[in-house]
């Protein structure tokens, strides 16, 4: 994460004074688990813990109540130390329902703490979730610590005096949970009661039952005489460099990044999308920012979404599109155009599972090929990845950045992980950023000099005109053009030369990017780990733990896909060893060993989630044995 | 263009040589379109020409304008960007029956529903010709083609209909060689809004004449030039359009001496929109004619103009301050001193 | 299904698990449905149930018949390829407005001008369900959602208005739990060609009680529901639809004492177009009932029946000989000993 | 090409007794020179020689006369000795006009002989082709030998008698020049009667007035005085195994293939597809096959052309889909359908220069990338390539073969330059080809089975269960399925296990091929030039050429694209160096190193033409040198 300055090792502590956390809340789709989470992140973030998140839902919208696939979950890692990612194994879950227990139960720490709803485990939930038996009798859950309360009751009784019906008053149990995690955690409830008095503006007596709520539920860990599993912690905030915090997710990150790159870009920005999970976010978020001259269009599909910021490019906005995987193939065949246009737009993709419809809420790597290699023709095209919600906002400039100055498509490649997950982020000052802005070609012709809209700068980004502009009408379009004059040209030597161009531009973007460096470790160590996007926390934290025990490895985080650093090649060729862990099966690793001739091998892991630092550790451990 | 002069048809003609086959109906249009520019008065800077692929969307290269080549069937899209853009810009759509009817069918239906205010030209030869003649999405049952060496069985769509259906507010056909075709380009210019024009072109080389039933000298009875205030006439006057009060449908009457409210010859008006499909559905051939001119017309506000206001209204006094927005949310400060542990 | 036992809904019912929101209307469809193939009395062996992507689109895996969940759009495409290959399946296309009228716009233009036989069910709810609730082409003007945080401003498409200048020869409407649904299913199914229907269906989530003007009980007399020979009538039958002479559209009027004939209340014909264009395009909310049940039907030969009958008659009497179709065109023999140089 | 059996170097002997001709005819669209070029070739293969063509035509239909983006070219290149490339320089160059001339007479060999028709050569077509004066006239033909006549009258003069109009007479310009053709290379004329009468059936007048033409051409030859440069050469027949040949374009191998295909999986075949420019001609082709079960369907678009295919795949029939790069674009999304519900499927991609709209009537392989990594997620999918029309008809059918043994979809790759180019292709006797029929899964279910789309053999092929089929009633779609029992499945677990399957199951594949072969030279030599696809012609030439000066090289010539043979790393291993020659920039090249960390070094040219045997010829020299 961003604001990461010293390093401390984590969960591997005695308990006492716990120095990181897990905590892992679970319930039905409809049990509001995804607003306990978020507002118990940002209580997080306000006590000054690092943080990270995992919200992980189902596809369905509401699934019926009390199945397994409608459960609902958001996990959050949150210490006095530097965190990478949501945690391998939450330490506490709350589980709001057998369904929840069950899918959720398994990936608790040995001796973890269970809190759960009582009064959801009736024999009609079970059968839901396939129980045969009540899981809190039949000893099955040994392993852990359980405390059931009967928090439906609780609540019940909490709201009662606001006289809602049954189902209104059932819905203010995830307040009464927050209510007793903010005391299990010795937090605040007054940014909560605040969030909540805005969300129910117009409804204050729903405002009002649901701080009552919340309130009995911290009152409840306060004076309920419960065993010794329950006890409050305070975990201690982490160093942080001074200034001005927020929590952020991928999604916002990338909206607001894209914001600033066609500010820095002195460009009106258009924005065309497509809904699509994890995707939509971007397209809500932006249609929000009217003042910033954004204009989004929710366009009829990923076709015309992608044709109008490329009709906007052309036009002189800064055209932005955005979609995950199955929108983004349907985006191909318009990349091309934009190739062969030299157009400037940022492409952002949201990757899920795949492949086809696949496992849309889920989290996956799988789309770099796509990005790289998946389009007709040689049609090559800057690839950029985001490692984290927080550096999403850096990616998006610079994917604004090189769209500009290269008058390139560029995508973007986020994922599911980081668009939903949500960690500490120092607001940076934008003031002090450097500005790139578009100087747009209007010079009037000499004598007898025709319009040529394809006439480059020692870089070899053509120029820009924008129609309105007097006096230097001009076409272009998706047929080969003449590299001297822009005209239609289908003449061989013409089409080689048009190719190598294309391909040279993109990859001189090398020539305006950082040598890349290593996160961790040093050149020569026997072993890299080289990963790239949201694998970045575990890799990060079982490099660290990895290096605690002595271990010559490095980490190496690729932001670049394509073109990759000019040094990558030098540097890879001097570890002993490399590997490569994606949430694919084995992407990045085709693009280095085709271009380095290495012997990257891969990590791969496609389940639609994210690595566990353990399992990272254990590659490790494996490549030096 | 600081100084105004008046601009001639050539002066909307490119460098580029023109290739089409010769004697291909595409030419009268962009000699229509080019000498009717000037007239409207035009700033070719100001002007965009936005085209799919076929022969007819070859048409930008010839137009001394801003032009745009795009991909198959997706012109529309591409325009409506330039337009949220840059809304000054006059935009003109060229495209063709593949191109508008087959591939890009969606977008044509939603640029029309959204009505961005453009010039939409579908140039109309009931093939594909760029690609060697296949048969198209408006080719009449029986086509024989390279893809239908037996004929076509599919059931054609109707592009004014089609257009009509998608909510357009200005519908409007022409013919590739005939004289009124720059009115009807002035009155697709005038209009505010999506301006759909049907242009019937005639593919020399892949479907010669099949518009020659009412194109041809001697058919040209079998049009039916609609005018604003005007009743439905057509074979020299001698028949006109009527609605058929039982079966409550068009008819057609002979108009004897010129009386044409004797034959309760309807009289066009082009907003109401049940004669307009009725007018478009026409069964043109089984001694019909075919509706010409502009059918149907009834401004609405437009997509690019509301997205606009809206955005302006809600920026209003709102600066582009980027700090503010990064900084929005629940925030925290963390001390200048940070605490070790 | 050697023996043909009288099924029930039970039977086409799947083990799955339906996982819409509770409340949706969506429900009331499935059970519908269920309840009305056996009656049709269809073999579920034979029933192929083709959808895109959307909570409406989950529908297949609750039927216990042959199914398919597709992708974004692309149902009509997919059931096109079924029918073609196996014309003897009786295939249902399940959509939604987003599904059929955004992204899959052009293919429901195309498989209802082919006039492919198959039924269509587009689950209108006005907003896309599965992706959280942004806004669709169907969903009317200054529609607030999270892609339209300040209201939507672009004009939305009618879905059956768009049926019909695709060239559709069936059009009908129903609603999600009202009674009538299942009679307008089997109205569809007997039609042969391409049946449209546009069911409103209440996403209790994301767009409440959209269509409660018309489908709320205390509404319940803006409903229209049409009948082949019957009157229009309304409002308990004290209102009904006329044609106005004067103007040529639609007109309400007042019917006393059940004179409907007095009121000159328009008897519904199906097979009349040109009134269908005005039915589904009346305004409805001021004043205006909606129309529903049959619409429009007026059937036309099939697409697949059409391609079937072709490629049978060309292969008549032509036996599929490989050997002889690899050694057409000009060929020539080589030599037993081949000639060296 | 198909027939070769005995190495005979060509073009390098003495010209006495020519053992190989390269011919190119060119002249404006409208002057038919595709027909006089494929008739000529016809009436070669019938001659028994050994041919390639190459036809080279403008993108516009018909562009205005005279102009130099109209020409309009046809080369043929026929020997006695094995022919496997289109020929590099032409030996004669007949022009029709002088645009004709002016694009392509540089291609022209040193001395070659141009046959102009005077006739055309006048102020206006100067003008239009870009001449300032005749060239003619002002030596700036010298290195060659030119013969002019006017043709145009010569055939005006000839047809006189049919009292045709100027144009319909100047129409049989073509005949005229075919039969001049016919004479100098001692050809029959018969066959182009007869194909005129057949062709003008309808107008015996027509037919009548071209014959007389081609005979006024050939009589011509026969008496007119002209010097030493037009005279009869006599091309020996090419060695061949006996049997009967035709000549095979690779649009029409294709065709052929795929009815061979299905009819030996005993399917009925459907076609989805939609006009492109190379591939329309599959369509075309296919259209006219109805007696073989074969439905053709012009879709709307390429993604309703592969998603009827799909349909039809579900529905129990062979599913084939074709198009060109960007119509391939297109379909990716659909691609990945079919490869999530294991549906058999062929998508032919007829590549075309790029990217884009391009340059859509040339050549190029550059859809390499796109068919193999062109996905959203990890979408395995098995790929091949033919490198020549006659081979297109084996590898169409190995598509099929492999389409319905897996459950997968299929790409086969040809471009540009085999669909449109003609050989001799030795007819099959189909009756020997192994069978590959399909057995749908049709068993009723024991008591309390349930159906299960996705049970599978060792193989890991999923069964296929026909719609229709009493009792078996099930669903699929996009979504991720459960290993088990096919039912939707979200579950971590289960999607890496189905990931695996997919990515298996394809591997697997590679168990059912051939291992790769050496089309020349050994392993283990000091160079392997590597290819795939229609480069096959220039490389195998190339290698003789080589070998023949005694260099160390051998030529590799990979058909199956993904997965590859299973020997083909330690093939490639085994050579001293590799150079892998592409019509891209590179992309099999990625694919070797990826693989096998060879280094295999790329040898590119991105012009829309073939490569020229002396291309390739020298970078062997240089990489042995
Ligand atoms: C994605 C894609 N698919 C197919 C094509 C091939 N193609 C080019 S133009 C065309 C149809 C042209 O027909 P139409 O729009 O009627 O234009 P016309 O040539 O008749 O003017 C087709 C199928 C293409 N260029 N791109
Ligand atoms: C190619 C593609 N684009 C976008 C999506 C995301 N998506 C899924 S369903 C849907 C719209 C659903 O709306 P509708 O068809 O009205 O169905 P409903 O959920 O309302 O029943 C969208 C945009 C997708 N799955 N695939
Ligand atoms: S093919 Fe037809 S439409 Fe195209 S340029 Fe030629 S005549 Fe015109
Ligand atoms: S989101 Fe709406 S349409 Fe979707 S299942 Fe829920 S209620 Fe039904
Ligand atoms: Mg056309
Ligand atoms: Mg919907």
């Amino acid at each position: 994460m961003a604001t990461a300055t010293k390093f401390v090792t984590s969960e591997d502590h005695a308990r006492d004074v716990p120095e990181a956390v897990v905590v892992r809340f679970a319930g039905d789709s409809g049990d509001g688990m995804q607003l306990t989470g978020s507002q118990f992140t940002l209580s997080t973030a306000l006590a000054g813990n690092d943080l990270a998140t995992f919200p992980d839902f189902p596809a369905e919208i509401r699934a019926p109540q009390g199945t397994t696939f409608g459960v609902s979950a958001f996990q959050i890692n949150f210490g006095s130390a530097t965190i990478d990612t949501a945690g391998d194994e939450p330490d506490v879950l709350i589980a709001m329902n057998p369904a929840a227990l069950k899918t959720n139960v398994d990936a608790l720490k040995l001796g973890g703490l269970i809190i759960v709803d009582e009064g959801e485990f009736g024999a009609r939930n079970f059968a839901k979730a396939g129980y045969e038996q009540n899981p809190l009798e039949d000893g099955s859950l040994a392993k852990w610590q359980v405390v059931p309360f009967n928090i439906s009751q609780l609540t019940l009784d909490a709201v009662k005096p606001f006289g809602l019906g049954n189902k209104e008053a059932l819905r203010c149990k995830n307040m009464w949970t927050l209510g007793l995690a903010l005391w299990m955690f010795d937090r605040p409830r007054k940014p909560v009661e605040d969030w909540l008095k805005a969300k129910f503006a117009k409804a204050p007596q729903l405002a009002e039952a649901n701080i009552v709520a919340l309130n009995a539920g911290h009152a409840f860990g306060e004076t309920a005489e419960i065993g010794s599993p329950l006890k409050q912690h305070h975990v201690d905030p982490a160093p942080a460099e001074p200034g001005l915090y927020r929590t952020v997710t991928g999604a916002e990150a990338i909206s607001l990044g894209l914001v600033a790159g066609a500010q820095l870009a002195g460009l009106p920005m258009f924005f065309g999308g497509y809904p699509i999970t994890p995707a939509s976010a971007i397209l809500h978020h932006l249609a929000r920012y009217k003042e910033f001259g954004v204009v989004t269009f929710q366009a009829e599909d990923e076709i015309a979404a992608i044709g109008a910021a490329i009709g906007a490019s052309f036009a002189g906005s800064l055209g932005v599109t955005s979609s995950s995987g199955p929108g983004i193939a349907l985006k191909t065949e318009a990349m091309g155009l934009a190739i062969m246009t030299e157009l400037p737009l940022v492409i952002v993709n949201s990757q899920r599972g795949g492949p086809s419809t696949g496992l849309p809420t889920k989290t996956e790597q799988s789309d770099l090929y796509q990005a790289v290699y998946g389009r007709n023709g040689d049609a090559p095209m800057p690839v950029i990845a985001a490692r984290s919600p927080a550096d999403a906002f850096d990616c998006a400039i610079e994917a604004c950045r090189i769209a500009v100055q290269y008058m390139t498509p560029v995508m973007l490649l986020t994922d599911g992980y980081i668009a939903n997950a949500a960690e500490p982020w120092k607001v940076p000052d934008t003031t002090t950023f450097e500005r790139f802005d578009v100087a747009f070609h209007d010079a009037p012709l000499g004598e007898g000099e025709a319009v040529n809209p394809y006439a480059r700068d020692d870089k070899l980004k053509r120029v820009w005109i924008k129609p309105g502009t007097a006096g230097l009408m001009h076409r272009i379009g998706g047929i080969e053009k003449n590299v001297g004059t822009g005209h239609i040209d289908y003449d061989p030597a013409n089409h080689q030369a048009m190719t190598d161009i294309r391909a040279d531009k993109v990859l001189g973007v090398a020539n305006s990017i950082p040598p890349q460096g290593l996160e961790q470790g040093e050149a020569g160590a026997a072993l890299a780990v080289v990963g790239w996007g949201s694998t970045y926390g575990p890799i990060a934290q079982a490099v660290r733990r990895a290096r605690a025990r002595g271990l010559d490895v490095a980490h190496v985080h690729i932001r670049h896909i394509w073109p990759l650093p000019t040094n990558l090649g030098e540097l890879l060729r001097g570890f002993g060893k490399v590997i490569v862990p994606e949430m694919n099966n084995g992407q990045l690793k085709t693009l280095l060993r085709d271009q380095y001739l290495v012997d990257c091998r891969p990590l791969t892991k496609v389940s639609g989630q994210p690595f566990k630092i353990r399992e990272i550790e254990t590659a490790i451990d494996e490549a030096l044995a | 263009m600081t100084e105004m002069v008046k601009l001639t048809a050539k002066d909307f003609a490119t460098d580029q040589e023109v290739r089409w086959c010769p004697g291909c109906g595409d030419y009268a249009v962009l000699k229509a379109v080019q000498r009717t520019l000037p007239e409207i008065g035009v700033d070719p800077s100001k002007t965009v020409f936005i085209s799919g692929i076929g022969c007819s969307s070859r048409f930008p290269y010839y137009m001394e304008t801003y032009g745009f080549h795009t991909i198959h069937g997706r012109a529309p899209t591409i325009a409506t960007g330039v337009k949220l853009a840059n809304p000054e810009l006059d935009v003109w759509i060229i495209t063709g029956d593949g191109d508008a009817l087959s591939i890009g069918g969606n977008h044509t239906m939603h640029v029309l529903r959204r009505n961005l205010d453009c010039q939409i030209l579908l140039f109309n030869n009931e093939i594909y010709g760029l690609t060697k003649g296949q048969y198209s999405p408006t080719s009449r049952v029986g086509t024989r083609s390279p893809s239908t060496p037996f004929g076509s069985v599919d059931r054609p769509v109707s592009p004014s209909a089609f257009a009509l259906g998608s909510g357009a507010r200005f519908v409007a056909r022409g013919i590739d060689v005939h004289k009124n075709l720059p009115a009807v380009l002035k009155a697709a210019h005038a209009h505010r809004g999506a301006s759909f024009v049907e242009i019937y072109q005639n593919c020399i080389v892949y479907n010669d004449d099949v518009f020659a039933p009412f194109t041809a000298k001697e058919n040209a009875g079998n049009q039916l030039w609609l005018e604003a205030g005007q009743p439905m006439l057509f074979a020299s006057g001698t028949k006109g359009i009527t609605l058929d009060r039982e079966r409550l449908c068009l008819k057609i009457v002979d108009v004897i001496d010129g009386d044409w409210q004797g034959a309760e010859v309807i009289v066009h008006e082009p907003h109401n929109r049940g004669v307009a499909h009725m007018l478009v559905e026409m069964p043109v051939g089984q001694g019909w004619p075919v509706a010409l001119g502009v059918l149907y017309e009834d401004p609405a506000p437009t997509f690019e103009s509301a997205i606009i206001e809206q955005n302006r209204a809600l920026s209003e006094g709102k600066p582009a301050d980027l700090q503010a927005l990064v900084s929005k949310g629940q925030t925290w400060e963390v001390a200048k001193e940070p605490r070790e542990i």
